[in-house]
């Protein structure tokens, strides 16, 4: 059987854009899980309550799928994500057909997130976002003595379990990453020590969406999110740089005076 | 057997022309008669219009050069004589004995730092003191020391020989003597470049008679970070910081009573030397004095404007008729007339005075073209054989390029040294 | 397991003085892999080489640490004595302990001699992980193809079929020769154009070398160095050209003025290249004024084209001397006679009696038409004067400007052009006739407006650039190339956009992407390498691995001393 | 206590700032011994996976040399250095560790002079510091 939001999803999928996927989360069995559908009557009992990253699923399916539509449910934070995706060819943004899901008020709360509002608002109420992120105002004041002893004592609980890299839906590399070798990461191996964490904000640096996937999927329960927020305030002032948007490009891939590295030949 | 090609100056040209025939397979041997090769543009402190460091483009070249496997250096040597026709020639080279052996000597620089003999450094442009052995600058090719038998008491008395006791690796050899070696070459390539005129010839211009009047080269080298003042930019007279300079083009050329013709490169070099003052001296105030402002590069116009607009630099259409001390012996009074019939004549004060002599052909290129038997133009550069042939001597299989023939910047002569190469390869493959 | 040796120098006493060698070779035997730590007094001189291969051979050394003096001096020298030992030259590391330890710090000399172990320790760590490397070598094709058939083009084919490389020349009109067809006489030295054209042409002509396509047109260029295939199409029907190296030479065009001296509205104000059809033609004006940067040195298009002072000294001088009593005047902003030649035209020119007018970019000249012919008023600056000239022609003196297919020429072969649409050769200094593209070359009013003695120069320069890598018949390049772990690889595609030669692209293989180094077009700089956030992108002789080990090597020596 | 001897690395493009390296030894220009010199190829060619990596295993500091823009080897090598180093020093100072601790410099093969003067600087300013207090940090 297919619920009424399923059913709104399928019509708005499959009839009103032309898709020929929908990718949904859905219960079954008392589970609730990601599905691909490709017909309305398959599309079952939608459930939106869980705050899953449908996008990361996209990814990791995107190259089985050579042909078609793919409807995906997106926040505002999966927008930013396709287009982070797009800007490295992973996915086809012509090939994806977006249906605006807008955050609750508890999921606002829980990602701290300033920028809730997908461009279009398919399903759910839109709500404004929150300001700020209270640790990150508890650390500004901190001296830079406690601010190391506080994440030292944060990054002490790491187990090395990946799943901040799992689930990040810009986290690209995840078959065979970096961090999993000692090149940069100092012994002992768990926990695994300062330079894993700042290898890994780097690396963030210029894609982190801000989706708050790391820290949901953290057992430690270190606020990863946090730390995602301050770097991305930080890029924004030194660059004026904010990822999610496929128009501009990381200014790690431009000259000083801006243009892309590529110069003109950069048809490829 | 690959076919020999002399190449006669290290400098950039002779050095591109040699890494280029190198490259084609032959085998190149490049006469420099200074201790290193490198030339002019290793005296350079920065290149326009870009501003590189001059050193920082050059030096991998000549570390390229001198690691070829397909060039010997020559260095500290002339050529002595030349004998027979193209394809066959002779050619005699004088490698005189600087008393070093440079297989064993490291450029360690022991030696050095205890000679007692101090004489004025040609590098440096005399406006510091080298020792008589030496090594011509931190990053000369070959990395060897030599003696310079003129002003070493030990060649000259047989009193001191105090480098031979601090030498561990035994490289000192005073018994030394010029060596003569014949090379059966296919070509020669001469790539002599240019000697600035010595400003002195004019007396109104105050070189020599006033001490804050300098040549240019001598201002790139004070500009220059490993130049004698270490990077900073103080007049002679009293090591002071200038605040007011000025620079005076054409002199001596475009001169019908002494070179008519127009060195080419000086309005630019002028134009940089500004900017880098700027740097060095953020509230400098620059003039320079020209005649025709020959901007006519890639880059060039918009690096005059840079100066003006960015860096203050004054351009002043006018010949300066003449240069006299300002106080005592600081500073310069710059008379000139100012623009339009009713221009009268004024007089400026400056803390420092750049002359921008003519560059002519250098010393050493009359004698050579003698030797070689090639005929001259009226400015006495090396005449080309013909429109066709702009890099071709008089002479069949004797090749020119860069400032030897004719005034021209680096690009212009390393453009016409990868074109002696060319032409080089031509005639050897029998083309005319 | 490594069998490490390491050969420290005294350099006399310019490292021993300072440093304690004996104390730093005993340090050195104390670290990982080391077989043998030994001193020389001078580890490059003819014994210090010969004791170091001996102590390769006896000790069966298969990595090599000298710790001396600069490796940019010095490095070939070491490599070579290893090669002949037999170990491979890309196993050596060197140390520098010389210009950054003992010369730097003569007056410590006990914090020199700590420092000196542990940079011995960082490069002992990066000698363990070093691997034998094997220089890259691709073919070369031994053809060249030469784009563009005025007087640059011409005489860079013409320099190679003389040196018995097959060239293929192609151009797009109908006619060899380019602008100078157009003009009859050379300046300075008053040759005739058609002499030199139709010597360089016959040359060609006459070289079974030569293959010219006229109203032909690129329409593709792809591969690398050696390796290039290039595609021309001439009238439907298209070829494609293998080539070992390419030489651009298409050469610039006059600026056609925009009204400007009521050019198009006034008659008798017409192009410094429409006036040397007219004097081809043998008319011979009376009474000329040439007005010098129209269009040139001004907001918009600030540089000097370079060629047109000369050009109109050149007409002015074969005016007067066909009429002494002609009237001439050049109206100008600088005259740019720069050099020997034509700076000797520019005297001969007011000797005989042309007029020179100066006037600034804020006041230029007015030409009206009257009864008797034209009138130029000019504000001339040196005598600060109203003047007006009486013309029956006034020649406008316009720069070269960049062909319209100048953009899609550099997007065939991937090579950038300035803001003006002239090419940018690698170097403006040491590298006039090449691209950061190996394997293509630049020269002519392409690159810059040129003389016809720099357009010759400038085109045997290329035909020398390009001729070498097909007298060699082989492409090596030094083993510090970049490569791609390819399973590492996400494909993201930073290196792609990070590498400055182009040399890195994302292939497809059945099921996945990842990114593949050309190695003939890399020069390894390594950008791409800290451009790879999963370290997939690694450069041979500076790893992600061998330099962090020298990391934890300093971390580990440093963090036990204190 | 004995005085803090600050340990410190050097990333030194070959072309610029390892020959102005090479240069003030030549001119013998003193500077205090902390430095310790990586050559790479291009300023552009350091991970800043290095710098975090030393910072946190104690290192005291970073210098990171390269040509002067515009005098890259190869071209814009050194732009992207530029680009990097400044996220770098962000991701350090939100750790808490003061981002000071890694400097980038232009030094051109020319300038020895202006080598001595960064590298003393800079050790100075790690003095000052004090050590990095990842020394003391047991996991």
């Amino acid at each position: 059987m297919v619920n009424d939001l399923g059913k709104k999803l399928a019509r708005l999928a499959f009839e009103e854009r032309g898709a020929d996927f929908l990718l949904v989360m859905r219960e079954e069995h008392g589970n609730v899980a990601p599905a691909m559908v490709s017909k309305g009557e398959d599309v079952g009992v939608v459930r939106l309550e869980v705050p899953y990253q449908l996008v990361t699923i996209l990814e990791n399916i995107y190259p089985w799928i050579s042909k078609g539509k793919i409807a995906v449910i997106t926040r505002r934070c999966d927008e930013k994500a396709l287009a982070e995706l797009a800007k490295r060819k992973y996915v086809d943004d012509k090939r994806i057909i977006k249906i605006g899901l807008a955050c609750t008020e508890e999921q606002i709360e829980r990602c701290r997130c300033e920028d809730p509002v997908p461009s279009h608002v398919d399903v759910g109420e839109p709500h404004a976002g929150v300001k700020g992120d209270e640790l990150s105002a508890r650390l500004a004041k901190m001296s830079q003595k406690d601010r190391l002893a506080f994440w030292v004592d944060q990054y002490k609980k790491c187990n090395k379990c990946f799943g901040c890299t799992l689930t990040c839906p810009v986290c690209f590399c995840d078959d065979d990453c970096v961090l999993e070798e000692r090149t940069f990461v100092a012994e002992p191996s768990i926990p695994p020590g300062l330079s894993f964490h700042m290898v890994r904000s780097y690396h963030m640096i210029d894609k982190c969406i801000e989706c708050g996937e790391c820290e949901r999927a953290c057992p430690a329960e270190i606020p990863l999110l946090t730390m995602r927020k301050l770097l991305a305030k930080d890029m924004k002032e030194v660059f004026k740089f904010a990822p999610g948007d496929e128009k501009t490009v990381s200014p790690l891939n431009t000259t000083l005076e801006g243009e892309l590295m590529e110069d003109e030949c950069n048809e490829r | 057997m690959p076919k020999k090609v002399v190449v006669i100056g290290g400098g950039i040209a002779g050095i591109q022309a040699s890494l280029d025939l190198a490259d084609m397979g032959y085998e190149v041997h490049l006469v420099e008669k200074t201790p290193s090769i490198g030339g002019r543009m290793a005296q350079l402190d920065k290149t326009f219009p870009t501003n590189d460091c001059s050193m920082c483009i050059l030096s991998p070249k000549m570390i390229m050069c001198a690691g070829h496997e397909n060039v010997t250096l020559h260095t500290y040597s002339e050529v002595e004589e030349v004998s027979g026709q193209f394809p066959h020639l002779k050619v005699k080279i004088k490698e005189k004995a600087r008393f070093v052996n440079i297989d064993k000597c490291t450029g360690c620089g022991d030696c050095i730092a205890k000679c007692p003999v101090k004489v004025p450094d040609e590098f440096e442009q005399k406006l510091s003191k080298r020792k008589a052995i030496y090594l011509p600058f931190p990053q000369a090719v070959p990395r060897k020391v030599t003696i310079d038998g003129e002003t070493c008491r030990m060649i000259k008395s047989g009193k001191c020989g105090v480098c031979k006791k601090v030498c561990q690796a035994g490289a000192i050899e005073f018994e030394q003597k010029d060596k003569l070696i014949e090379i059966d070459a296919s070509a020669i390539v001469v790539a002599t470049g240019f000697d600035l005129m010595d400003a002195s010839a004019l007396p109104q211009y105050g070189y020599g008679s006033c001490k804050d009047v300098v040549a240019s080269l001598q201002f790139e080298r004070i500009l220059s970070a490993s130049g004698p003042m270490g990077g900073h930019l103080v007049r002679p007279s009293d090591g002071s910081t200038p605040k007011k300079l000025a620079f005076i083009q054409c002199v001596g050329s475009r001169d019908e009573k002494m070179h008519k013709y127009c060195s080419s490169v000086c309005c630019m070099y002028a134009t940089k030397e500004s900017i880098l003052a700027r740097e060095h001296v953020p509230d400098i105030e620059t003039t320079i004095f020209y005649m025709d402002m020959r901007a006519v590069g890639k880059g060039f116009q918009e690096f005059v404007q840079r100066a003006e607009k960015n860096y203050g630099v004054r351009y002043v259409r006018s010949r300066p008729a003449k240069v006299q001390p300002a106080r005592g012996d600081k500073g310069v009074l710059v008379t000139y007339e100012t623009r339009g019939l009713a221009g009268e004549q004024v007089s400026e004060e400056f803390d420092l005075l750049v002359l921008c002599p003519a560059l002519l052909p250098s010393k050493g290129s009359k004698p050579l073209a003698k030797l070689l038997g090639l005929e001259l133009d009226e400015d006495d550069f090396l005449k080309a054989k013909d429109m066709r042939h702009p890099v071709d001597s008089t002479r069949k299989g004797i090749l020119v390029c860069g400032f030897a023939s004719g005034p021209m910047d680096i690009p212009d002569s390393v453009a016409q040294a990868s074109g002696v190469a060319a032409r080089v390869a031509e005639l050897l493959q029998g083309g005319g | 397991m490594a069998r490490i040796g390491v050969f420290i120098c005294h350099c006399g006493h310019n490292i021993a003085a300072t440093v304690n060698v004996e104390k730093v070779v005993e340090f050195a035997k104390t670290l990982p892999d080391v077989v043998i730590a030994d001193h020389n007094l001078y580890s490059c001189s003819e014994e210090g080489l010969g004791s170091i291969r001996k102590s390769i051979e006896k000790n069966k050394l298969d990595r090599i640490v000298v710790a001396a003096c600069t490796p940019r001096t010095h490095e070939p020298l070491f490599r070579k004595t290893c090669e002949m030992a037999g170990v491979n030259k890309y196993l050596f590391e060197f140390v520098n302990i010389r210009e950054h330890c003992s010369w730097i710090h003569t007056k410590e000399p006990d914090p020199a001699t700590e420092k000196a172990k542990k940079l011995i320790a960082m490069g002992v760590a990066k000698a363990g992980l070093l691997e034998p490397q094997k220089e890259t070598e691709s073919s070369v094709i031994p053809t060249a193809v030469v784009i563009g058939g005025g007087l640059t083009g011409l005489t860079a084919a013409a320099s190679l079929v003389a040196q018995g490389i097959d060239t293929h020349l192609v151009e797009t009109s109908g006619r060899l020769g380019g602008i100078l067809g157009d003009i009859e006489i050379i300046g300075p030295e008053f040759s005739r154009s058609k002499e030199l054209l139709d010597q360089l042409v016959s040359e060609l002509k006459g070289s079974s070398h030569a293959k010219i396509h006229l109203d032909t047109k690129v329409t593709a260029v792809s591969g690398f160095i050696g390796n290039f295939e290039v595609t021309i199409e001439s009238k439907g029907k298209s070829e494609k050209v293998p080539a070992g190296a390419i030489i651009l030479a298409t050469g610039a065009k006059e600026f056609v003025p925009t009204g400007e001296y009521g050019y198009g509205s006034i008659p008798g104000v017409i192009t410094q290249l429409e006036f040397e059809r007219r004097l081809a033609k043998g008319d011979h004006p009376k009474r000329v004024a040439f007005i010098q940067c129209v269009g040139s040195r001004q907001p918009g298009r600030e540089y000097c084209s370079r060629v047109c002072c000369n050009a109109s000294l050149k007409n002015a001088l074969r005016i007067v001397e066909a009429e002494p009593s002609s009237r001439v005047s050049i109206i100008h902003r600088d005259i740019m006679s720069y050099g020997t030649a034509s700076e000797r035209l520019y005297r001969e020119a007011s000797d005989k009696g042309v007029v020179f007018l100066r006037y600034g970019l804020e006041r230029p000249a007015n030409v009206t038409r009257k009864q008797k012919g034209l009138v130029v008023e000019v504000y001339d600056e040196t005598i600060d004067e109203n003047i007006d000239i009486d013309a029956d022609l006034v020649v406008l003196a316009t720069p070269m400007v960049s062909r319209e297919d100048a953009r899609d020429v550099g997007k065939l072969l991937k090579v950038p052009l300035d803001k003006y649409g002239f090419f940018l050769e690698a170097h403006v200094k040491l590298r006039p006739v090449e691209f950061a593209t190996d394997g293509v070359f630049i020269c002519g009013s392409a690159r810059w407006p040129s003389s016809v003695s720099e357009c010759i120069g400038q085109g045997l320069a290329a035909a020398a650039k390009a001729s070498i890598p097909i007298r060699r018949g082989k492409v090596v390049v030094e083993a510090i190339t970049c490569w791609a772990d390819t399973d590492k690889c996400a494909a993201c595609g930073s290196c792609v956009i990070a590498c400055p030669y182009e040399a890195i692209e994302i292939v497809e293989d059945e099921d996945r992407r990842y990114a593949k180094v050309n190695e003939a077009q890399c020069k390894g700089c390594g950008t791409c390498v800290a451009s790879c956030p999963n370290d997939a992108m690694q450069q041979r002789g500076f790893t992600s691995r061998q330099l962090s080990s020298m990391i934890d090597a300093l971390i580990k020596n440093a963090m036990e001393e204190t | 206590m004995a005085e803090f001897n600050p340990t410190i690395l050097a990333f030194c493009c070959n072309w610029c700032s390892y020959a102005g390296a090479d240069l003030a030894g030549v001119g013998r220009l003193q500077m205090p011994p902390n430095i310790h010199v990586i050559r790479v190829m291009c300023s552009a060619s350091v991970k800043p996976e290095y710098v975090l990596k030393a910072i946190s295993g104690g290192v005291d500091g970073v210098l990171v040399l390269g040509c002067h823009i515009g005098d890259c080897h190869y071209m814009t090598g050194n732009h992207r250095t530029a680009k990097r180093m400044p996220l770098v020093q962000k991701v350090l100072k939100e750790v808490g560790i003061d981002e000071r601790r890694l400097r980038l410099d232009w030094v051109s093969a020319s300038e020895g002079e202006k080598f001595q003067k960064v590298v003393t600087e800079f050790v100075g300013e790690i003095k000052n510091l004090g050590p990095n207090p990842m020394r003391g940090v047991k996991w």
